[in-house]
């Protein structure tokens, strides 16, 4: 018997399998057994009703998608009345991801739903910050700071933070949310990307731009997953690409505590249950007792001083 | 006031929790005419139980060509928990679509499904009409196997540019429909005639519902005609999709709900929606 | 007869394909006729010869390389003494690509190749800057700037700016170039990432990290180069995951005025060939007389003003 | 003072101007033992002039479960202008191994070569030594055929973990040459044993030049073997490939020139170098 569970902060979870953000819903439950999963993770709300983006909102790229949904909402009373409810059903901590358009609001809608049922805060500041130039808070570590403090004075649940790969300030931005109070980091969110129609000249999405997930994701990921762990002390849990038990192992060495499992469920619905079966056995074969061992055990003595440098790799 | 009535958002409970993914294993995969091609699969009865309208996401195979990466939306051609048989019937267009003709006898498949809302047939509708032109027929076929099992009458009006692409006519025949059909060709397809034709079974027989799917051209057609003589319908709505379960948000469409517009998910709510709300786009 | 020639500022091109920097060289004449390209462009030099980093240097992610060579240099002698004679026994323009750890060496080596032979010279300035604190010159508006007035004042030739795609600042960069005095852009360097070897629980790369090229940074580089063409005046050539004539078609309708091929060269080293005949088959059967009215011909008016707003897409 | 005399970066011409990217059309791939299958490809004559110790990179199929993108190199088990034939002998490792692995009569390759330096026969080498385990094989056996073209005596020494994965001996006896067969299994394949097997043939029957493949340990062995007795000998390296072609710079090695270490590219400089100027790794 493996030990599979592990720990972000306070919270304990069953197993380090969860579902990321906006890639899961009550609905998926028709398919699978929400149970098993390490945490469940809500698509993220904001306070107002919103309306989302133009179709087309998602496009095929090679070997991965885009999309450009826009955070469409029922408002933050239709999910605290309706949505928490339905997963306090489970006996599976809520991770309840929110956003906002400028820090004052972000603050708002984390202290409303700093509710029973919710175990912790997932904050989405990869949206754009529209008091400041437009740039999402997550771009840089100013603006991170900034949202960052306000958000921890506005709850006590632990705070996850969700970093952008569209920043070129990984590990300041990393370090910015801890400073301020983040209780874990989840890297990453999806990377601006754009796709164009030849026949008709129309970019394939309503939107223009979207967000690359999947497979292409995961190396950009798994690097910036590796930063963090190398550079802030709170968890991180790694998030981009995850498709097989592999990716996961990996993202372990790299240093994260937990994973989250996006895209690949639309591929195939009852992935994250059968990679649990599948990290289970990993670890069981190579007997490894506790997946805690895996983590953050990369090998990278040897070129350890050259990761200051690598900022670029030409 | 909406004619039919329908799931809203909140209680949908489709396929009442019988959507399950599976392998399947290909029976046979054989052209139809120059774009269609007809999949027969041989699947377990855990997705077998079916509602004509409902599609299944399936999970094309990737070959050194074509490597489609998100599954791929298609309606339920037929199916039968008897044969324990599922079938598609599938132009070939982009990646995905190329990838499917690849299989052959013996190969494997992966589906999701059934997925959606199907069609209605209330209980006192006895005359049912279907409009149906390239791949809606695809779409709209099961509704016949349907409608002979509940006994009712229907005809299928089926459209195409020319006879050679004409497909399904006697599929429909042997499911006891009677079928006109419509061709660019003789000129027969154009909406004043189609009109026409629909006008006078109104005249004739009566109608009592009416179904369609996918063009704009027809749903205003049918809304019109619907409107003028409070015949209810159904159409099935096409978007793109990435989970087809309901969760990304990404194939919404509006709707036009008493009044109000709202924005509702093809793969949830839908793919069949009440005619007289769908909009043209 | 359709018109497959395109202007690069003051240059022109008897066709919009040419490799990519550290993609090619004079042993793919082995394989390929190089009097087909629109231009030769050498791998980046520096001033110093240099060893270049550990092994391995490449490893596979799903449908897509990473690589961290790190620019091995027989230096700038050996450069001019046997590679530009090479290259001059062609009638094509040749594009020669360097680099340097400082602004000043940049502009030294910059100077030290403006040589009758060379028709353009890229200036890799996605390497690190060893003056500030190790970030590539092209992460900020402001070192790009610094680095690119340099270099202007150090040649006469056209300069090409190669832009890299770690930057969250992909527009300033841009402009910043433009105004120092950039001819053109070469949109976009690799993306810094990683991979590690579960099994060793070693980084796949010597080098710890390094960048992602091939199909999985086409949906990025895309971006880029859409947001550059929008944003400046000079020309803008594609460069990221083109591997299909659908891939160039997309980047022209984008607004780039020619591409370069990377890595696709390394699985089919006869493609940028292919894709030549590919492309003129596809003006052809379209009745598109000249390359040129494909160029930037992007619908994106309905979406124009979102362009703004959308730094990330969540 | 290097032995034999090789190419220098400046002035390499590899393969004569005679690589090619050829679609190739699979004859047979067919399992040699539990690891390894050989496969048997119709190629064109444009890439059948080969050197024994020369590669091809391959471009191995893409499948719904296997995806690798770079092509891998595999050195030349067999070619054979007459037959227009080209023969692989490989692992089944990792995802493009598993993916060559499914390929069936029919199928097509694409394939790049041939590429790199091969080995060198001297004039005056009329005693050949080879010393192969494992994939090793693949690499060494042309030069089997080669010796018995140029009429040179050849012992083979063949190592394995046990008599099972032994691979290659028939091969080699059908081209005349001498095989001796060590295994883990029996105790034969140590160190020891090789050198006691190795001194013993140069006391006897003499050796002009040694060959192997790979191997650290044998690297050693068969330096300081050549260097006591100033035996030349040659080796096939293995790195990392992209290219193949020498543009890449990523499988360079490092070599000891006359005191100076130097990096050569094993697609283009190698993959065959000189025994003494390898570094153990
Ligand atoms: C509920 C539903 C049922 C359908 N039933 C059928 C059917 O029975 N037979 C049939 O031939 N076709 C049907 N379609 C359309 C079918 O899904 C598309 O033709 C198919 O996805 C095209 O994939 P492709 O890779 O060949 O084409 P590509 O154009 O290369 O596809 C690119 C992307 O666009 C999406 N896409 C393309 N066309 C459509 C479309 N019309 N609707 C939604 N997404 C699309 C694809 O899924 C893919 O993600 C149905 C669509 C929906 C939404
Ligand atoms: C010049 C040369 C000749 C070779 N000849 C043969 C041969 O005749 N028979 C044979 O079985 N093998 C041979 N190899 C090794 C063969 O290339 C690898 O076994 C093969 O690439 C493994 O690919 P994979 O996808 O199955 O394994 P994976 O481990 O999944 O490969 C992952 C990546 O690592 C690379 N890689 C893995 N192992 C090696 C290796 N040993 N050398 C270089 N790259 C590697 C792969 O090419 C690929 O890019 C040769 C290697 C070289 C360099
Ligand atoms: C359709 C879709 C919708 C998403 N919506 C959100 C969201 O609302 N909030 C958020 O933080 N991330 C959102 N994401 C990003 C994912 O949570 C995840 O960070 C990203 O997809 C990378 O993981 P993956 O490659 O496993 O999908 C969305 C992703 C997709 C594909
Ligand atoms: C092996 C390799 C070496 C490269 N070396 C350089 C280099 O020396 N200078 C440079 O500006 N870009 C270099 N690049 C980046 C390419 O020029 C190109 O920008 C990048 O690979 C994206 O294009 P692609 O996806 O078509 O390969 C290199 C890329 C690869 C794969
Ligand atoms: S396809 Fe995901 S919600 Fe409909
Ligand atoms: S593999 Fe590219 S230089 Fe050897």
């Amino acid at each position: 018997m493996v030990n599979l569970s592990t720990k972000i902060g306070s919270l304990t979870l069953a197993n380090p399998i969860m579902p990321a953000s906006g890639t899961f819903s009550e609905d998926l439950s028709e398919v699978l057994d929400l149970h098993q999963l390490g945490a469940h993770v809500t698509k993220t709300i904001t306070a107002e009703k919103r309306g989302g983006n133009p179709t087309p909102r998602v496009c095929e790229v090679r070997g991965s998608m885009l999309n450009s949904i826009g955070i469409p909402s029922k408002g933050v009373q239709h999910f605290i009345d309706n949505t928490i409810p339905f997963y306090n059903a489970y006996d599976v901590p809520l991770v309840v991801s929110i956003s906002a358009n400028s820090a004052d609001e972000f603050a708002r809608i984390c202290e409303q739903v700093s509710v029973p049922g919710v175990a912790a805060i997932e904050v989405n500041i990869s949206c754009p910050n529209i008091e400041e130039d437009g740039k999402a808070f997550a771009m840089r570590p100013s603006t991170t700071t900034a949202v960052m403090e306000k958000l921890r004075s506005a709850s006590d649940l632990p705070l996850w933070a969700k970093l952008s790969p569209n920043t070129g300030e990984t590990i300041e931005v990393a370090l910015a949310a801890e400073e301020a109070g983040a209780d874990a980091l989840v890297v990453a969110n999806t990377l601006l990307s754009m796709a164009i129609d030849i026949h008709t000249r129309k970019p394939k999405l309503g939107n223009l731009m979207g967000g690359l997930s999947g497979p292409s994701l995961k190396p950009i990921a798994l690097r910036m997953a590796y930063q963090c762990a190398k550079s802030v002390q709170i968890p991180v849990i790694g998030c981009g690409g995850i498709s097989t038990v592999e990716d996961i192992v990996e993202y372990l060495i790299a240093g994260a505590t937990a994973v989250q499992v996006g895209t690949a469920t639309f591929i195939n619905p009852n992935i994250m249950v059968t990679l649990l079966g599948q990290l289970e056995t990993y670890l069981e074969t190579r007997n490894i007792a506790n997946l805690s061992d895996l983590v953050g055990s990369v090998r990278d003595e040897d070129a350890a001083d050259a990761v200051v440098f690598m900022e670029t790799a030409p | 006031m909406s004619l039919i009535q329908r799931h809203t958002a909140g209680e949908v409970s489709p396929a009442n929790g019988t959507t399950h993914e599976v392998e399947t294993t290909v029976k046979s995969n054989t052209p139809v005419n120059g774009e269609y091609r007809l999949l027969t699969l041989d699947a377990p009865q855990s997705v077998l139980d079916c509602q004509p309208g409902q599609f299944f996401h399936i999970l094309c195979p990737v070959t050194t060509t074509e490597q489609p990466y998100l599954r791929r939306p298609m309606s339920i051609y037929g199916y039968s928990a008897e044969k324990g048989e599922l079938q598609f019937l599938y132009k070939v267009t982009g990646e995905g679509t190329r990838a499917l003709a690849t299989l052959a006898k013996g190969d494997r498949l992966n589906v999701l499904g059934p997925l959606g809302v199907g069609f209605t047939i209330q209980d006192d509708w006895q005359n049912l009409l279907l409009l149906a032109r390239g791949v809606g027929l695809a779409t709209l076929a099961p509704l016949a196997q349907e409608a002979q099992r509940l006994n009712r009458k229907l005809v299928a009006i089926c459209s195409a540019r020319n006879a050679d692409v004409l497909m399904s006519i006697d599929h429909f025949k042997s499911l006891g429909a009677e079928v006109i059909t419509v061709t660019d060709a003789d000129g027969t397809s154009d909406l004043e005639n189609l009109r026409a034709i629909i006008e006078g079974r109104i005249a004739d027989q009566g109608v009592d519902a009416m179904y369609t799917c996918g063009s704009n051209r027809m749903l205003k057609l049918l809304q019109e005609i619907g409107a003028t003589h409070n015949i209810p319908g159904e159409i099935a709505l096409e978007q793109q999709m990435a989970c087809g379960l309901g969760m990304c948000q990404c194939c919404v469409r509006s709707f036009n709900r008493e009044g109000t517009i709202t924005q509702e998910r093809v793969c949830r709510e839908g793919p069949v929606f009440g005619i007289e709300e769908a909009m043209a786009w």
